[in-house]
């Protein structure tokens, strides 16, 4: 394996919950409501991970992964949207809750003074021809089945919003509530289901985390990916696949920076983890500044 | 006289957030009990280490509040403007950055003139990193929430290149910068940990205060906020420069709270000077509907929990992360209680402030 | 809103004054440390010494995690103003924090670990864990095939840039040819990162990798764990059991031990304040190899590990340098 | 009589401490054009927003083919055979026609299929449409017979028409209301809600009168006569106009040069060249059909949009009212107070040096409230508590507190009651009574050639004067002169 196909391999391995979690954002936010509260609900997804795997192999903890993303977005759901609080300072709170809880039930599964947890972990699969292909196979298709389903999830995700009447009415919703109302989108209902999705997703994007990444559990290890989930809905433009393309960007992002550290010596590479987030603010204010946000993004 | 509208109901106003902080205890309870705590001493734990002696109030609860009041006065005044500056941690360190750069060049110079010169370059430096989202806001139409939120990733790695690199103690070995000389230091309340930030960070509540319910320009300031075209139709003003300097205060009011934090309590520059400052203190801004006068106390009740929650720890054996959860509970108890917090955020969080 | 403030302020000063802390005599511990307890590694070995502390000397104990340095300076100084004897500050951080609150409580004897300096009241413990890892670089240079060797540190500390090049130094001992790389993760939380730097590593031609990066390093054990040919060394415990197979040892800080070394000195009375300095010679840092993977070290390769632990021990005078020289 | 399609009986709403309607009846039979009529305030929409399913009633019963059915969103009503055109357009600016469709349909959007629908759709209504276009990019006209597609998407028997000609220029509005007798040609029945009694008259079958919630009479169209339905809706005999005060015309405040304006985001031709001049003492009309660049021309003379190309001389102190009340002739939030110290910025007399003498304001607010007679239990209340025509009273008191030389307004009595209309008409022309140069748009020509002393027409971009004692024939024609899209479509 050369340098250059070790480093793609990296950047989809580390773009994979990074995308999983921004296409669940993406999808809340084109129902109109930002969740800040994914970055607690990955949380959640991976110590359910943790403890499923713990109890009952990988499966059992990628099942409880979504599980656990679920319950913390449910507590999202029903604060900012039922009863309509603030967005931005309910996912602040929720996410807060989550390092809390799962520190509590780490602490309390696992004994106060943790332990090096070694998981059992989803094996690298690669796909039969296709991680053939030169230089691109191995990056695209030798990875986890998560990595997979994530590319799958990419494809479902446009199919929901692009070629179904409930993905049509989730936009709608979005773009102007109270015009979708009056043809008829359950707007609260639609904007809820949408934010499940998305805590179901951050909640697997945590499993990968996890299980198919580091096959530990540590507190606060998601290390504020979901906040750069969000960043990365913004830079994908909304959009299942251009967001997929983000993640890929941010992935290989910090991808580089590993292995420039272990290459290049004397160069600070606090400099490349800013990296993605100057580049990300240069497109935004470049071309890609056009990109409209949904029109009722972030109102209760 | 017509009334502030803030102050319209007194006792309302402080209803809510005093249940909600009932109820977020009520659930530490429960959790306590469920997880095997005795409640009672860790409440009388909590108590003792937010408000129990004066040395808890002089040196825990006090000098952990003023960096909250500060930012949270900053973050008061960019939300009524509708600008929702979620980057007050990134603008913080700016601000640290700065006031450690600069405090380390003035030791020769008489304190009377070191001290304001650090706390104004905190207060510059963070003005100039929230000119950044404010320039791309008005000039290129990149929501501020994004382009502060990336910011502090920014930030947070250009602090760990300062410590490591250029502003790195004399020694080159530990990550932080060389301690402040005496003169740069912002003098503390004798035997105590208090600073003389916290005095500054009450004139300045105070002057928000009068700016808002006395000026005409702080008066204009929550009419944008609150519908920026009738601002501009019917009040002739242009919102953008009102939102813009907003932003541009509300940074350089977190850059001051990193210079006070440097000059007053740490006295050197370190990458994890901030527990999440800029998070919390868009609660205690939230919390107390914005009023200047009221984020004193919610900065003060904040930084009790979290003093308090050091006690429980301590006192208790409660373990650390037990106070995320409160304060995760008493902020969505209040969201949930106070329909005006609620829209004080609903129209913050209007991200075409058209 | 003020004068709520101001009668709220006025009452809890006199409620205070009333519930004055129990200032008693009795010999209390508190501990401070910079992360979370539950890291498996630094903090951890801490908490698992002050238990010992209470165990062994039966005396009250209390622990409090503070992340941020004003945190950690107001944690300090509440303990000793509540009365607690002996205080440890659980990293280098607090050197700065301490003497400044050790002046005004000189009652109080603060122990900053991998502290530098000596203050009337405070007394740095210093852990030349870099003496093990010396000893774990030349079973790396030793045993690589490669020729290239790895390791991971989390923040770039003082002690840990001194295992780092210890761990160099000792594999070129064996092998001068040996190329050495690093990383350093800037976080000692992210887990994830720590497995993305390994792979990295390996993809340069490390095969031999050690760490200091605590709960991140879990991530490294993974990454090597999952590579055929490549080997770990621990750090701060014996880590043999993250992966048997691929530890071939540790280099551990007994901090249980030191601890209780410097508790009961302090309680018997008559502490004096100096550089506790903790090397080979005292057990309390010790090279632990792997007994499952011992068959794999060629016998000529550890004889000379042996050699040089005596010869580290025999060169320790056991005088209290204040720092080892870099 | 056969069963009605559509019965509503004794249908209660109350919001708040108001009761918008106070047991209602109404049907609506097989293939008529049955016309809704009253005031603004009297119940109309509410009434019909009940029947889609978008407000839920206290009380009553709805029928539908003499079924009782409960109806509790607008999915319920479409799957009833009902559609609405709302007030305002409801489409989603941003999705294309066949989009807006789909989503008012319940269709799935996919691709060709979709567009085919659509298409078909929209010939057999005889309202042909590109479905590809954005809604946003819509002419008004184009926008409200995409409304009309959308209420008819679900095969809908029943159409709810909430003042569908209120944002369409008059001929347009009789092509409209052709259209609408066409689909009772076709079995579609429809409710026209409307407060325009010639427009009830000309189209409708049959006329039911809403007042303050209640029904008043209800009857055959033929049988009615405009004095009879004028007083049902109003409780007593029209008033009538006041006498026009003629003032006498000064210089020149308004001096216009070559001006051109690019239109607003989201459509709207601008104004490609305006040459003019408004004298003090006299009130101008600008009529035009929504969309041709009066709203940037009347902005760009408040200082509020700067023109591309060309001078405006504009002298002394400019008031401007603009249409939307809501949304930015004032602050719902803000008191009556607070209002007026935002209308008047630093040139009012309690703004001194930048500070602000808060009791000063409120005192003058005070006597505003007297002298134009806003019924608010005070200045210290929140403006949004007002009715909508005492908004329109404070916001005009506002504007004339400025000592205007200049009167800009922008369809100052949108959503108001006649008598309230009356009112606005009477202020605007005392106000150039007192030597103000008055520039108003009505989207109703014929308001505004009952106010204005001389027409502007904006058409296509382009400014055109009209003759003294020009006719509506002739004005209409210029308005949609050169505008060839918005009849042909």
């Amino acid at each position: 394996m050369d340098l250059l196909e070790t480093f793609l391999t990296a950047a989809v391995r580390v773009a994979t919950p990074l995308l999983l979690a921004a296409l669940g954002e993406t999808i809340a936010e084109r129902a109109g409501v930002i969740n800040l509260g994914i970055e607690g609900a990955m949380l959640a997804g991976a110590l359910g991970a943790a403890l499923g795997a713990t109890a009952g192999g990988p499966l059992l903890g990628v099942a409880a992964a979504t599980a656990a993303g679920l319950c913390i977005s449910l507590l999202f759901a029903v604060v900012a949207v039922r009863f309509r609080a603030n967005q931005i300072i309910t996912g602040t709170a929720v996410t807060l809750a989550a390092v809390g809880l799962t520190g509590a039930i780490y602490r309390d599964a696992y004994g106060a003074e943790g332990v090096g947890l070694s998981l059992p972990t989803l094996g690298i699969l690669p796909v039969p021809g296709l991680s053939r292909i030169p230089v691109l196979g191995e990056a695209l298709f030798a990875q986890s089945a998560l990595t997979y389903a994530a590319y799958l999830l990419v494809a479902c995700c446009w199919w929901l919003l692009y070629r179904t009447s409930w993905g049509l009415g989730l936009r709608a919703a979005g773009e102007a509530a109270e015009h979708a109302r009056a043809s008829g989108v359950a707007v609260a209902r639609v904007r809820m289901i949408a934010v499940l999705i998305g805590g179901a997703l951050a909640g697997l994007a945590g499993a990968s985390l996890v299980l198919a990444q580091v096959g530990t559990f540590a507190e606060k290890m998601t290390a504020g990916r979901g906040f750069i989930a969000i960043a990365i809905v913004v830079l994908g433009g909304w959009h299942p696949v251009r967001v997929a393309l983000a993640a890929l960007f941010f992935g290989a992002a910090m991808a580089l920076q590993f292995l420039f550290q272990s290459f290049l010596l004397g160069v600070p590479y606090q400099l490349f983890l800013m990296l993605p987030y100057l580049l990300t603010l240069l497109v935004l204010a470049g071309a890609w500044g056009r990109t409209r946000a949904p029109g009722d993004l972030g109102r209760s | 006289m017509p009334q502030d509208p803030q102050l319209r109901s007194h006792g309302h106003a402080l209803r809510t957030p005093l249940l909600a902080l009932g109820i977020g205890l009520a659930v530490l309870v429960l959790g306590l009990a469920t997880a095997g705590y005795p409640p009672l001493p860790a409440l009388a734990a909590l108590w003792r280490g937010a408000l129990g002696s004066p040395d808890a109030i002089l040196s825990a609860l006090l000098p952990r509040a003023i960096p909250l009041i500060l930012i949270g006065l900053g973050i008061g005044l960019a939300f009524r403007a509708g600008a929702f500056n979620i980057g007050a941690e990134g603008q913080f360190y700016a601000g640290a950055i700065a006031a450690t750069w600069v405090g380390l060049a003035l030791g020769t110079w008489p304190r009377l003139v070191a001290v304001p010169t650090v706390l104004l370059a905190g207060f510059a430096a963070g003005l100039a990193w929230a000119a950044v989202p404010a320039l791309l806001r008005v000039r290129f139409g990149v929501l501020e929430v994004i382009s502060t939120l990336l910011l502090n990733f920014v930030a947070e790695a250009l602090v760990s290149w300062m410590v490591l690199g250029p502003l790195q103690e004399s020694k080159h070995t530990y990550p932080q910068s060389d301690p402040l000389p005496w003169a740069a230091r912002l003098p503390q309340f004798p035997g105590s940990r208090l600073h003389l930030g916290l005095l500054v960070a009450l004139c300045l509540a105070l002057a928000l205060w009068l700016f808002g319910r006395r000026t005409l320009a702080g008066f204009q300031l929550r009419a944008v906020g609150l519908s920026p075209a009738a601002a501009r139709v019917m009040g002739g003003v242009r919102p953008e420069r009102f939102f813009a300097a907003a932003l541009l205060v509300s940074g350089a009011f977190a850059g001051l709270a990193g210079a006070s934090e440097v000059s007053g309590t740490t006295f050197a520059l370190f990458q994890n000077l901030s527990p999440g400052f800029g998070f919390t203190g868009i609660a205690v801004a939230l919390l107390a509907r914005l009023h200047p006068l009221g984020i004193v106390a919610t900065g003060l009740l904040f930084a009790g929990l979290e003093a308090g929650a050091g006690a429980m720890q301590r006192d208790a054996g409660v373990p650390a992360v037990a106070v995320y959860v409160v304060e995760a509970v008493v902020i969505l108890t209040i969201v949930l209680a106070d329909p005006a917090a609620r829209r004080a955020g609903a129209a913050a969080t209007d991200p075409a402030s058209r | 809103m003020m004068r709520l403030l101001a009668t709220t302020i006025c009452a809890a000063l006199v409620l205070g004054s009333c519930t004055k802390d129990n200032q008693t005599s009795e010999f209390r511990v508190g501990l401070v440390t910079p992360g979370s307890i539950a890291d498996a590694a630094w903090n951890s070995g801490a908490f698992a010494g002050l238990q010992q502390i209470r165990d062994s000397l039966g005396v009250a104990v209390s622990h409090v995690e503070a992340r941020t340095p004003a945190e950690q300076e107001e944690a300090l100084r509440t303990y000793a103003a509540q009365g607690y004897s002996l205080v440890f500050g659980h990293g280098f951080e607090f050197q700065g924090s301490a003497e400044r609150v050790s002046q005004q409580f000189p009652a109080t004897i603060f122990v900053v670990t991998s502290g530098e300096r000596v203050a009337r009241n405070v007394s740095p413990l210093i852990f030349r864990l870099h003496e093990a890892s010396y000893l774990a670089g030349m079973v790396a240079g030793g045993m690589s095939r490669t020729g290239t060797i790895a390791f991971v540190g989390g923040i770039e500390l003082p002690p840990i840039k001194l295992a780092e090049d210890a761990w160099v130094a000792g594999a070129r001992r064996m092998n001068p040819a040996i190329v050495p790389r690093s990383t350093y993760l800037n976080t000692f939380d992210d887990v994830a990162a720590g497995r993305e730097a390994a792979l990295a590593l390996l993809q340069a031609g490390a095969d031999m990798f050690h760490h200091n990066a605590d709960q991140a390093a879990l991530g490294t054990f993974q990454a090597v764990k999952e590579s055929p040919a490549a080997f770990i060394f621990g750090a701060n415990l014996d880590q043999s059991s993250l992966a048997p197979e691929r530890v071939l040892g540790s280099a551990v800080i007994d901090l249980p031990r030191a601890f209780l070394t410097v508790a009961r000195e302090a309680k018997a009375g008559g502490f004096v304040p100096k550089v506790e300095s903790f090397g080979l010679r005292s057990g309390v840092i010790r090279y632990d190899p792997n007994p499952a993977l011992l068959a794999t070290v060629p016998a000529p390769l550890q004889a000379a590990v042996s050699a040089a632990r005596d010869s580290i021990i025999a060169a320790d005078t056991g005088a209290t340098a204040a720092r080892p020289a870099q | 009589m056969p069963a009605a399609l559509l019965t509503l009986t004794a249908i209660r709403k109350r919001y708040g401490s108001t009761e918008a309607l106070k047991g209602a009846d109404f049907s609506l039979a097989r293939g008529e054009i049955h016309a809704l009529l009253g005031e603004n305030g009297a119940g109309k929409s509410t009434l019909m927003k009940i029947a889609f399913g978008l407000v839920q009633p206290d009380g009553g019963r709805i029928l539908v083919d003499g079924a009782e059915v409960i109806i509790r969103n607008p999915l319920a009503a479409r799957r009833l055979g009902i559609g609405m055109v709302h007030q305002h357009f409801t489409d989603i600016p941003v999705f294309t026609v066949a989009e807006n469709i789909a989503l008012a349909a319940g269709w799935p959007p996919s691709g060709r299929g979709l567009r085919d629908r659509v298409r078909r759709l929209a010939e057999e209504a005889g309202l042909p449409l590109d479905p590809d276009a954005l809604a946003g990019e819509l002419s008004a006209g184009l926008r409200q017979r995409l409304e009309v597609l959308k209420a008819l998407a679900g095969h809908a028997r029943i159409l709810l028409l909430d003042e569908p000609t209120s944002v369409l220029p008059p001929s347009e509005a009789d092509t409209f209301l052709g259209l609408v007798q066409r689909l009772r040609d076709r079995g579609v029945a429809t409710v026209l809600i409307t407060h325009k009694l010639q427009e009830a008259l000309a189209v409708a079958d049959r006329i039911t009168v809403l007042r303050a919630g209640e029904v008043i009479q209800t009857g055959a169209a033929q049988s009615e006569r405009p004095e009879t339905l004028a007083t049902a809706m109003l409780g007593t005999a029209p008033a009538r106009p006041a006498p026009r005060i003629r003032a006498a015309v000064g210089e020149v405040v308004i001096n216009a040069r070559d001006l051109a304006i690019p239109g607003a985001a989201g459509g709207g031709t601008g104004i490609r060249n305006a040459s003019f001049q408004v004298r003090a003492g006299e009130v101008v009309g600008l009529a035009a059909v929504e969309g041709n660049g009066q709203r940037e021309l009347l902005r760009a003379l408040a200082g509020l949009a700067r023109p591309a190309r060309g001078t405006i001389q504009v002298t002394g102190p400019v008031s401007f009212i603009p249409e939307d009340r809501t949304s930015e002739g004032q602050i719902g939030e803000l008191s009556l107070t607070e209002n007026l110290v935002l209308s008047q910025g630093r040139a009012a007399p309690w703004a001194q040096h930048g500070w602000l003498d808060w009791p000063a304001a409120g005192r003058r607010a005070g006597e505003l409230l007297e002298r134009f007679d806003i019924r608010a239990p005070g200045p210290d209340v929140a403006a949004e508590r007002l009715s909508g025509g005492n908004q329109q009273r404070q916001i005009i008191a506002n504007a004339m507190e400025r000592r205007p030389r200049v009167l800009l307004a922008e369809n100052p009595v949108r959503g108001l009651d006649l008598r309230a209309t009356a009112e606005v008409y009477d202020r605007l022309r005392r106000a150039a009574a007192e030597g103000a140069a008055v520039l108003v748009h009505l989207p109703d020509l014929d308001d505004l050639l009952d106010v204005a002393d001389r027409i502007l027409v904006l058409a296509a971009g382009e400014l055109i004067p009209m003759p003294e004692g020009a006719g509506r024939d002739l004005i209409g024609r210029t308005m949609l002169g050169t505008r060839g899209q918005a009849a042909a479509g």
